[in-house]
């Protein structure tokens, strides 16, 4: 395997760029007319009924915040699936170590209110 | 032995180096936590590159624990940077300035 | 798979336990369910800990060695944990969230066994991430409280940059020996004389600054003061006590462990921090007017005490900086004390003013402190003294003379402040407006005492103790 | 046996002043306090005895023992146990600490009685006495140096005493700060010798320094200083000498404990146990005795000027201990062990007398407040006298027979010595003018004006009585050494100076030393009559006037704080007002507070950089990767 094995990616990337410059370059050609309804921002065919910029409640983070870390601690149990044949029971102890220490962590957060939203 | 070690350490470097400006530059603290994430990815990458230069899977592993370390790393931040902004709506790192001498 | 492990097992349950009686609705158990198991966790630990005392054994695969080293070092994260826990029963940063505060402070110790017994590379990080990331929650504990949650972010802003300096270090260094295990670097250096290496020297300079950085050596000990200060009292005594251990013995597990065949590469910029660290932590505490902070510098100059026995890079070094850790535990836990009750006590409880008369109205506290304060000044006969008197005379033996210099004339300068609380505590009238405002409760008593004791016993059992310290340091340093 | 013994001897002060000290909060009975406190103390002296005799009855050379108790800590080859050494010189010391000690002690249950924190003063007093013994049984450098601070801890809480008095809690932090200067000394020359000879023994470093470090280089002059440094800050010697005038706060007991028999000799005694040491540095020799032939004449003229009667007698005493520490430097150890034999008990009597006074005039200090008190307190007249003459060097009394030995040897002891010998001999002059100026202005002269307000009380037995038989021992305690007669001190304290010259002054010497010196007292003493006694004190009042410049001179002490504050902590607070203002003076303690102010400058320096900005913390950790990564390349 060399360089060249990845010009498929290069090219990929560069028909990308190319796509996207020549919508760019091009509306720049030719008249403009705008109106409101062409201003609006582009929400696949639905009307934007509030401003744009809008501030999320600070919940909406707080469960996001919590969303990420469930998430990655997922992925330790990957690899652990990859060798959970190889290395049988004690392998799975761990997992269930680890499963229950984030299941509790989760429970705490639960009992405690933190996603409830305000 | 595809791509060689050397552009895997020059992005790496890259993106360490950007991290490091960014948090000595940057004061949104916001930003200063995505530059840290930008410094962890940095070293993920060099430790990808080591990984396949000496064709063992540690390096992988480790940075299978970098990646979980960052995003608790980054939720306690934002938890902070939320607590923070309740209370004295700033935003900026520079405001932080009760405690000095 | 063996019981080697055991004592990292019990904290782990201890920290997943903690939590659990703090859903109980408001009452006896809610208070003080979560110490108590915490205080029940941590001394099985320990117990578990002194009976695992002897030739290494691995668990993990290899990941976790149990030797001398990791139980000492086990034992004294726990000493500090507990006194911590008496220490917090009634501080504010607990009230309405007990079973987190607990919990994470076991879980920090978990991290830092973790680092103490690491066999790889990976667990010095995911050790000491563990560590930092539950302090920083710790710092910011008192949410209400503007300092405490800006110290809780500085920490965490700081501490991020510092954790990816050593990340890339320890990267550089897998990079540069093809290895994460310890034991495995160890031969590749040897074997393959990797002394010079560029990539090898990128990493330990990496590593050596973010573990710096951790153990609060200069110049990266600037977040230290602010720090210290904004965060509750007890975690501060903590961070300044059990964190440092971690930090030293990462040290100690990187450089003197597994890179002691390069020696002459990383001695000089250990030495140099350690010196910095002397010099900017005994000169920036001279003008302080806040106890708790004049205690921060004070900790960062003892920082550079502790990293001369690691730049020695000898037996006699390694083992004079375990015996000068354990007491140097006992005194800053003691010192420290003193600042959770004034705080409590009254309004301006951090301020070395306010200590004016206390000795006579407690005497017990006035005495503990005290002794504390000369023991890190350095005063024969107490522990101080000793540790600080061996680890020169490692440096002088190892060839660094002026570092011992360094480390002496910063301890001559050290006394001017030590003295001036233990002058106020003794000398002044009290002043009318310092009644007791709030009573502090009978944990810092507990933890008063143990602290006093502490002192005394490294002192009086110098020579066990320092036999014990040198198992351990053969523990590290012979294969 | 008398091994164990000596445990007793140390530790029986230790448990008085424990049980005093940590016995609950509330007043224990007086008479219980005063068993605790002086039982303890007396049965110390007797087993003291007991050693002594034991020893005493032994050969001269079985006389020296070690009693090891557990081996404190070993590193690697040096090892360091937890012992007592008994030999003739610690036996000579521990007689004086527990036998003056006891009587001091004896005398304070009465002269404390009204006052308040009776059972802390005798806590402190039993501690101090504790580690003076510690300091003086010590078999290596170690646990003299713990002896060292200890002593210095406890000096600090007895001159600190009246702690609500701003000047004592002033004195106790000077005196501490300066003490504390010593203990580096110490400390570093103990490092020093650990490190280059493996061994902090007394027995090893003594039997090694000789073959290992050889005669007048660097090494053993460094360490000879360094232990000066130590000896200087203890025994009150210029320029560190300014805490013992101020500690006069303390109470008078005390005042006599410190001063008289026990902490400020602990200096001689360092020099004399090192005794080999300083053979092997002969310029650290030299300005040793410089220093103390420095020391005694400058005390001795600023005694001459005091109004106050305790500084009159701390002024002597620094005096005084310059004379032994003379001794030493010129390798007179004997001479210099017993001028401080004699002059443990001649002080101690004086000091135990002006205690006396004061209590008699309800606290009064000042010697212009007294007078014609011979009427009134007939036998703190008599005993007073004996102290002056002691001290004076007036034969038959104690004093004339050591200060006779240091002068007459000093003599035959080379150029330096006869020049010593000399600033010597202006010194007893001095020293009878002063002595006796206070003498005749508290015993004799007119009452002050307006008379007593109350009329002064003799003193009871408890504090009679220690006076009396001081007054005796400072009369008889001479005649242990009396040149071409008797020389029993230099043969009992033969067995521990390993290294001394054995200076045998001539008799052609000896006796015109003798003469001189009874001359220098006559004269000092006719001085003092002829202008404080002869006219009935009216000539004191013409002469008042007289040398204004040098009695302000004196007034001023030398002008040695003003001095050491010109020209060491200004500077040091300018630099610190020039960078920084608001430079509030800090610290206490002439020298140290000099070098605080260079530290507090750097400290505002470092305090700069802490703006609290997370920014500086990160460009702290890059700075610091470059000094590492510098340190890394260069180092290697």
């Amino acid at each position: 395997m060399d360089l060249y094995d990845y010009l498929p990616i290069v090219a990929f990337m560069i028909a990308g760029l190319a796509v996207g410059g020549a919508i760019l370059t091009l509306s720049r050609i030719g008249p403009t007319k705008p109106n409101p309804a062409k201003e609006m921002p582009y929400e696949s065919g639905i009307l934007a009924t509030t401003p744009v910029r809008q501030r999320f409640p600070i919940d909406f983070y707080l469960t996001a915040m919590l969303f990420i870390v469930f998430d990655i601690e997922l992925a330790f149990l990957y690899p652990v699936a990859l060798v959970m044949r190889d290395n049988g029971i004690p392998a799975l102890v761990l997992l269930l170590v680890f499963t229950v220490t984030v299941v509790e962590a989760l429970a705490y957060v639960w009992r405690k209110g933190a996603l409830e939203w305000r | 032995m595809g791509i060689s070690l050397m552009y895997y350490l020059l992005v790496s470097g890259g993106l360490f180096a950007l991290g490091l400006a960014g948090v000595l530059i940057r004061r949104n603290m916001l930003l200063l936590l995505l530059a840290v994430e930008l410094m962890l990815n940095g070293a993920n990458v060099a430790l990808i590159g080591f990984s396949r230069h000496w064709d063992v899977t540690d390096g992988q592993i480790f940075a299978l624990v970098v990646m979980v370390v960052a995003a608790a790393e980054v939720v306690i931040g934002l938890g902070l940077i939320v607590a923070v902004y309740r209370q004295r709506i700033v935003l900026d790192v520079d405001e932080l300035d009760q405690l000095k001498g | 798979m063996n019981i080697a492990a055991l004592p990292m097992m019990i904290l782990i349950a201890t920290a997943v336990v903690a939590l659990v009686p703090s859903l109980a609705p408001p009452g006896r158990v809610r208070h003080l369910g979560p110490p108590l198991v915490s205080i029940v966790g941590l001394v099985a630990a320990a117990g578990m800990s002194v009976l695992l005392w002897g030739d290494r054994q691995y668990t993990f695969y290899g990941a976790f060695r149990t030797d001398r080293l990791t139980v000492l070092m086990t034992l004294i994260f726990i000493a500090s944990a507990l006194v911590t826990v008496l220490m917090s029963l009634r501080e504010p940063a607990t009230v309405d969230r007990r079973g987190e505060y607990y919990s994470l402070l076991v879980a920090a110790v978990v991290g830092m066994v973790l680092v103490a017994g690491t066999g790889d590379l990976i667990g010095v990080f995911l050790g000491i991430e563990i560590l930092s990331v539950a302090l920083y929650v710790l710092c910011a504990m008192e949410v209400w409280r503007a300092r405490s949650l800006e110290a809780g972010l500085k920490y965490l802003i700081v501490g991020a940059v510092g954790s990816a300096l050593l990340l890339y270090g320890l990267t550089f260094v897998f990079g540069a020996t093809g290895s994460v295990s310890l034991e495995e670097i160890s031969d590749i250096v040897r074997v393959r004389g990797l002394g010079g290496e560029p990539l090898l020297m990128g990493g330990m300079a990496l590593v050596i600054a973010g573990l710096g950085f951790k153990a609060s050596a200069a110049p990266f000990h600037m977040w230290v003061p602010d720090v210290y200060e904004g965060a509750p009292t007890p975690i501060t005594a903590f961070m300044a006590t059990a964190v440092k251990a971690a930090a030293i013995v990462a040290f100690l597990r990187v450089f003197s462990g597994a890179l002691i065949d390069v020696v002459d590469d990383w001695q000089m910029p250990l030495a140099v921090i350690a010196a910095l660290a002397i010099i900017a932590g005994n000169v920036g505490a001279l003008v302080q007017q806040s106890f708790k902070r004049m205690m921060a510098y004070s900790s960062i100059a003892q920082a550079g005490y502790l990293l001369i026995g690691v730049a020695t890079g000898t037996l006699l070094g390694v083992r004079s900086l375990l015996y000068y850790l354990i007491a140097y535990t006992a005194m800053t836990l003691g010192a420290f004390i003193l600042v959770a009750i004034r705080e409590r006590e009254v309004e301006d409880g951090q301020s070395i003013a306010s200590l004016a008369g206390y000795g006579r109205r407690s005497p017990l506290h006035g005495v503990v402190v005290t002794v504390c304060l000369f023991a890190l000044a350095g005063f024969p006969p107490l522990s101080g003294f000793i540790g600080k008197f061996m680890l020169f005379g490692a440096a002088v033996e190892a060839d660094l003379t002026w570092l011992a210099v360094v480390g002496a004339v910063g301890s001559a300068v050290s006394v001017a402040y030590y003295l001036r609380p233990i002058f106020v505590l003794w000398g002044e009238d009290p002043e009318p407006g310092n009644a007791r405002t709030f009573d502090p409760g009978d944990g810092l008593w507990v933890a008063s005492v143990l602290a006093g004791l502490g002192v005394v016993v490294t002192s009086i059992l110098a020579s066990p103790l320092l036999d014990y310290c040198r198992e351990a340091a053969q523990a590290l340093i012979a294969p | 046996m008398i091994g164990s013994l000596a445990w007793v001897v140390l530790l029986l002060p230790l448990a008085g002043a424990l049980v005093l000290g940590f016995s609950g909060s509330a007043e224990p009975p007086k008479a219980l306090t005063r068993v605790a406190g002086v039982g303890t103390i007396a049965l110390s002296f007797a087993a003291t005895l007991v050693i002594f005799f034991t020893l005493l009855g032994r050969d001269a050379d079985d006389r020296a023992l070690t009693t090891t108790a557990w081996r404190w800590a070993e590193l690697g080859p040096l090892r360091i146990d937890l012992a007592l050494l008994l030999d003739p010189l610690s036996v000579l010391m521990m007689l004086v600490i527990t036998g003056v000690g006891m009587l001091i002690v004896a005398y304070s249950t009465e002269y404390m009685n009204h006052d308040r924190d009776y059972r802390r003063f005798f806590a402190e007093m039993d501690f101090f006495i504790f580690a003076m013994l510690l300091l003086v049984m010590a078999a290596n450098f170690v646990f003299l140096i713990i002896g060292w601070a200890l002593v210095g801890l406890a000096s600090y809480l007895l001159i600190g005493y009246y702690y609500d008095r701003p000047s004592a809690v002033a004195a106790a932090k000077k005196a501490f700060v300066i003490n504390v200067l010593g203990d580096v000394g110490l400390v570093l020359a103990a490092f020093v010798m650990a490190v280059k000879l493996d061994t902090l023994d007394y027995a090893g470093v003594f039997g090694l320094a000789p073959e290992k470090l050889g005669h007048g280089g660097l090494i053993p002059e460094l360490i000879a200083v360094l232990l000066f440094v130590g000896a200087a800050a203890k025994s009150a010697q210029v320029p560190l000498h300014t805490w013992l005038p101020d500690a006069m706060e303390g109470p008078t007991p005390v005042s006599a404990l410190i001063h008289a028999a026990t902490m400020v000799t602990a200096g001689v005694y360092l020099v004399v146990r090192c005794n080999v040491l300083y053979q092997l540095a002969p310029h650290a020799s030299e300005m040793v005795a410089i220093v103390g032939a420095v020391t005694l004449f400058i005390a001795a003229t600023i005694a001459t000027v005091q109004e106050d009667i305790k500084r009159v007698l701390a002024w002597s005493t620094v005096s005084q201990i310059g004379y032994m520490i003379m001794a030493a430097g010129l390798g007179l150890y004997t001479g210099a062990m017993f001028h401080f034999l004699t002059h443990a008990f001649f002080k101690a009597l004086l000091f135990l007398v002006a205690g006396v006074v004061i209590h008699a005039l309800v606290g009064e200090q000042g010697i212009d407040r007294m007078g014609g008190l011979k009427k009134y307190l007939p036998v703190a007249w008599a005993t007073t006298l004996v102290g002056c003459l002691a001290i004076s060097g007036v034969p038959p009394f104690a004093g004339f027979f050591s200060k006779d030995e240091i002068l007459a040897r000093a003599w035959d002891a080379g150029d330096l010595g006869k020049v010593l010998s000399i600033v010597g001999l202006v010194g007893a002059v001095l020293t009878a003018f002063y002595m006796f100026r206070m003498f005749f202005r508290v015993f004799h002269g007119p009452e002050p004006e307006g008379g007593y307000a109350h009329a002064p009380h003799p003193s009871g037995p408890a504090m009679t009585l220690p006076v009396i038989v001081l007054a005796v021992l400072s009369t008889v305690g001479g005649l242990i050494q009396v040149p071409t007669v008797n020389h029993w001190l230099d043969s009992w304290l033969d067995v521990s100076l390993m290294a001394d010259p054995a200076l045998e002054a001539s008799h052609a010497t000896e006796w015109r030393t003798m003469t001189m010196s009874v001359i220098a007292a006559a004269a000092g003493i006719g001085l003092a009559w002829f202008i404080f006694a002869a006219d009935g004190g009216r000539r004191r009042v013409q002469m008042a006037g007289a040398m204004p410049a040098l009695r302000r001179f004196l007034l001023d002490q030398w002008r040695f704080d003003p001095v050491i504050d010109d020209a060491v902590v200004a500077p040091g607070r300018d630099l610190g007002d020039a960078a920084y203002r608001g430079f509030e003076p800090y610290g206490s303690g002439g020298l140290v507070r000099g070098g605080v102010g260079v530290a507090t400058a750097a400290a505002r320096l470092v305090r700069a950089t802490q703006n609290g900005l997370v920014r500086m913390s990160a460009f702290g950790l890059v700075v610091g990767l470059i000094v590492v990564a510098a340190a890394m390349i260069l180092g290697r």
